[in-house]
């Protein structure tokens, strides 16, 4: 028989910590919640450890990683919040669902800050296209799935990549960026803090989603539940639409004191991470958790990764007031709970309580570190003594040329950005097409420039090099749009890091973008791991997508890539 | 040989759509009613087949592209 | 002269068109909560794009129930200006406003771009400050915005003029390319391009902003009737 | 009370979508389908109320909201 631990992802000396941290063996729901909390995937166990290499700070950063997204300063009391997110795993599954509710997830990271958000991007990687039906079928859900979810909430997907190898056969990858604006003074922070305030719940029913996983297994399911239970998430960008417009109304009035969205690891996650930021301490009641489905058990609703749904702290005694503003948007909102000041996750049903913890225990702060064993991989010696005096002089640079403007990395990707409302909101000055993005900032002379950048076939040669040269390009698009570069946000998508040569990999990439961030003073204000991208056969190429903004300060000296006029004078700057 | 194929998602998907509509049917007075769900219909013209024909052409159909099997579930009539 | 643009929840064109019409054309403009049902004061009403109520069902399907839109039949009935743009034309033609229907694309993809149109009747409160058969070219995003009525109805719109814009190369699949149309009374305008998107030149184009001013130069009474 | 509205376009109505239907299924080898044509199905869960009362309530929802009768024609059935 399985271990309980391992039935739900968890290894022996992590059960072990656990009995540690409680003093007793946990109930059921508790070792879920450890179970979802300490995955990969909540607690960057396998990553954490190296990110002191990124330059995280310098003047203009206002919000480094560690929040809902980094804000970096723009002037005139403007600021840039931004992230990337990945939704690999799901969008392999269901194409339009997967990137559809990656979108949604990623636009409430970035008005979970208080920012209105501005602009989508997005990163693709799949196999080869000419070969494959699947192929298609996972490009056609994606591109869909995202341009279903943006165009509808009214976002502009400004920008963004594509590219076809073989390695991401099995395992397409879909990233999704978002972009916020923001005032100083109206940055606010995933932070519960106030004893006696209110926990509040906002938006979507709580329902059976997104629970498919490994760390589910062990509990004791009713029928029902089987049967309910689902690893697709269905997106819904209406509900999103009001719940982006209700919680920034509600941000304006000073009675929410925190805010968090509830993304994977659901009302766990939200709940251990705005208590840990902020007294230490909450009491949640799941009887009070609006619900879609009937018979659910307290840790469906604690780990349900149901979309459109936010925690707020709110002032004690203002919650008419966030009721009234919710209610308007055609919402609505239920206190579930209060912080405390123990220090504790305390998680009721009724007056009986079903599970508790220590707050911080559970959170990345509380979660295990690891440092893997790397080891630099064969194949790259191999690769490396190859030499391009090897290849053969073509005769018909002509047909070269053709050949290369049809191949589908290189071709016009039209065909998707076309697809997406780009100029929703009538800010977008640069539209897609060009070498980075461009959007007026309304109200000032400033403009933002906006890119996504990998060539992934460079980082699996040499991930430090590849690494710096996908940093390096994104400059360059920003710079050859009229910006100066500010920031970026990566989306670090390996295999797994369990295995020595894939963490070499990924070690070397962190160490690359940490190098050329400090080079080019564009520090990482936020990111996205994601592990474990790997089929049976093979694991994808090492792929750091890397986000940038820059800022023009003129807007009206935006450029585009195109030639303008006859007889203009053609320069090629470096060697 | 004609044929319907009724394609409607899993009980466990959830069903924003239909949830949005519950909510206008509500708003305009119908405030009994307690829920929504939408599927599609798919009314085929099979062409000169035997009943058995189509009858085996349908589940391929269904499987391979008329319902996504991750999230939605089918049924068929021949009529 | 006041302009009020509805907003439903899921509208998200609401504020392009506020844009345009307080910060370029310099004129008094509000934004109109769907449940409001005083919208006396307004001689233009502005149903701006957007997915209301996540366009689910059919675009524009629930828009046509709010309070706001029960007001807006009185106020085109009385002869005032409504212009539906994107989402805007579908609620028109949800609600009977307009006639015909907008169904899904005939490629089935949504499609944004920039397309050329050309202004088939420049005798309307929408398009007086066009040039006869004028070709602009206006920002389209929809993915239903393929119009479809049946031949009697078309017939007599052409009778009537009231098919103000065509598309020259059409993208959809809507019958005789059309792009825009307005109601017998000519003071309801429907159309799938965005004129709010070509507001300024900073955007690349401003071709939009005819429209907007053909509905000022007829509300200070300087040009065509709305009969 | 349970019921079923299926909501189809008019015969007169082009349908993009299942044109394009026609069209994969014509490539996967059934070559010899001759039309293909998408519907909705909207599943509803009136609540309590009576057959009679369920049988007006469809009618008006179906008139008003859930088709559009420009374009499409709708048939229900109370379960
Ligand atoms: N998935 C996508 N979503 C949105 N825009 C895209 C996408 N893929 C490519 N683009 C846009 O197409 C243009 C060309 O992309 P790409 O070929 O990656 O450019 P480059 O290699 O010159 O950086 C860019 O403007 C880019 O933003």
């Amino acid at each position: 028989m399985q271990n309980r631990y391992e039935a739900v992802g968890l290894t022996k000396s992590e059960y072990e910590k656990i009995l540690e941290v409680l003093g007793r063996e946990p109930n059921e729901l508790e070792l879920n919640m450890y179970g979802v909390m300490w995955s990969e995937h909540c607690s960057y166990k396998h990553s954490r450890g190296l990110f002191r290499h990124f330059p995280t700070s310098n003047e203009k950063v206002l919000q480094g990683p560690g929040e809902n997204a980094g804000i970096v300063d723009i002037g005139d009391n403007l600021a840039i919040a931004m992230k990337i997110e990945s939704h690999n795993h799901p969008s392999a599954i269901e194409p339009y669902q997967g990137a559809a509710t990656g979108v949604g997830g990623i636009i409430r990271d970035i008005f979970a800050m208080g920012a209105r958000p501005i602009a989508l991007l997005n990163s693709l990687r799949f196999g080869e296209i000419e070969e494959n039906d699947r192929v298609k079928y996972l490009l056609n859900g994606v591109v869909e799935g995202i341009a279903g979810y943006g165009n509808c909430i009214g976002i502009p997907t400004v920008g963004g990549e594509v590219y076809f190898n073989h390695s991401y056969k099995g395992n397409p990858l879909v990233n999704a960026m978002c972009v916020g604006l923001i005032e100083h003074d109206k940055i606010h922070r995933g932070n519960a803090s106030g004893v006696g305030n209110s926990i509040m719940y906002v938006g979507a029913a709580t329902g059976r989603d997104g629970m498919g996983g490994a760390s589910f297994a062990s509990v004791e399911l009713t029928e029902e539940s089987q049967e309910k239970r689902s690893a697709v998430q269905v997106g819904d960008p209406f509900m999103e639409k009001l719940l982006l417009e209700a919680c920034l109304e509600l941000l304006e009035t000073g009675c929410v004191v925190g805010i968090q969205d509830l993304g994977a690891a659901g009302l766990t996650s939200a709940c251990c991470e705005t208590a840990t930021r902020g007294e230490g301490g909450m009491e949640i009641d799941v009887l009070k958790v609006p619900r879609r489905e009937k018979g659910m058990l307290p840790v469906e609703v604690m780990i349900s990764e149901s979309q459109e749904r936010m925690l707020l702290i709110v002032e004690k005694g203002r919650e008419e007031e966030v009721n009234k503003i919710v209610e308007k948007w055609g919402l609505y909102s239920v206190v579930i709970g209060k912080v405390t000041n123990d220090d504790l996750l305390r998680v009721m049903e009724g007056d009986k309580v079903v599970g508790e913890m220590p707050a911080n225990s559970l959170d990345s702060s509380g979660a295990p570190k690891y440092y893997k064993d790397y080891e630099k991989p064969q194949y790259i010696k191999e690769l490396q003594n190859f030499s391009s005096d090897d290849i053969e002089e073509p005769q018909d640079y002509n047909k070269i040329l053709v050949d290369l403007l049809k191949a589908p990395n290189i071709a016009s990707k039209e065909w998707i950005y076309r697809q997406y409302d780009h100029m929703v909101r009538t800010n977008t000055v640069v539209k897609p097409g060009s070498d980075a993005a461009v959007l007026r900032i309304r109200g000032s002379k400033k403009g933002i420039a906006l890119t996504t950048d990998c060539n992934s076939r460079l980082c699996y040669l040499d991930p430090r090099e590849g690494s710096k040269i996908a940093v390096t390009e994104a400059a360059r698009n920003i710079v050859c749009s009229g910006g100066k570069p500010l920031a970026i946000t990566d989306g670090l998508n390996f295999g797994s890091p369990e295995k020595p040569d894939r963490y070499w990999q990924f070690r070397e990439s962190v160490l690359g973008i940490s190098e050329a961030c400090r080079e080019l003073d564009t520090p990482v204000i936020s990111g996205n791991v994601s592990f474990y991208n790997e089929t049976d056969t093979h694991a994808i190429h090492p792929t750091p997508i890397i986000g940038m903004v820059g800022v023009l300060e003129d807007v009206e000296k935006a450029c585009t890539m195109e030639f303008k006029e006859e007889g203009d004078v053609i320069l090629l700057l470096g060697k | 040989m004609k044929a319907k194929v009724y394609v409607t998602l899993k009980k466990s998907i959830a069903d924003p759509q239909g949830f949005a509509i519950k909510g206008a049917l509500n708003k305009m007075g119908y405030d009994k009613v307690e829920d929504v769900r939408i599927g599609k219909i798919i009314e085929l013209d099979l062409g000169d087949v035997t009943k058995e024909e189509a009858e085996t052409q349908l589940k391929v159909m269904c499987e391979k592209l008329l319902a996504n099997t991750v999230i939605e579930e089918y049924q068929y009539s021949i009529l | 002269m006041k302009f009020g643009i509805i907003v439903f929840p899921g509208s998200n064109c609401d504020i392009d068109c506020y844009h345009v019409l307080k910060d370029v054309m310099k004129k008094d403009v509000e934004y109109v909560w769907h449940d409001r049902d005083d919208i006396d004061d307004f001689d233009c009403i502005v149903l701006p794009g957007g997915f209301s109520y996540g366009d689910y069902l059919r675009c524009g399907a629930v828009a046509q129930f709010s309070k706001a839109m029960e007001q807006v039949k009185i106020h085109a009935a009385k002869g005032k200006l409504v212009l539906g743009i994107c989402n805007g034309f579908q609620i028109l033609t949800e609600a009977g406003l307009l006639p015909g229907a907008l169904v899904r694309n005939q490629k089935l993809k949504f499609i944004c771009d920039t397309v050329a149109l050309k202004v088939e009747n420049i005798d309307t409160p929408f398009t007086n400050c066009y040039g006869a058969g004028e070709i602009i070219n206006i920002p389209i995003a929809h993915g239903e915005g393929n119009y479809v009525v049946d031949e009697t109805t078309l017939e007599e719109m052409k009778k009537n003029q009231q098919i103000l814009f065509t598309y020259q190369e059409n993208p959809n699949g809507s019958i005789s390319a059309i792009a825009g149309i307005c109601n017998e009374g000519k003071n309801v305008l429907g159309m799938m391009p965005h004129p709010e998107r070509a507001g300024e030149g900073l955007l690349g184009n401003s071709d939009g902003i005819g429209i907007f001013q053909s509905i000022i130069a007829y509300l200070e009474g300087g040009s065509k009737d709305a009969k």
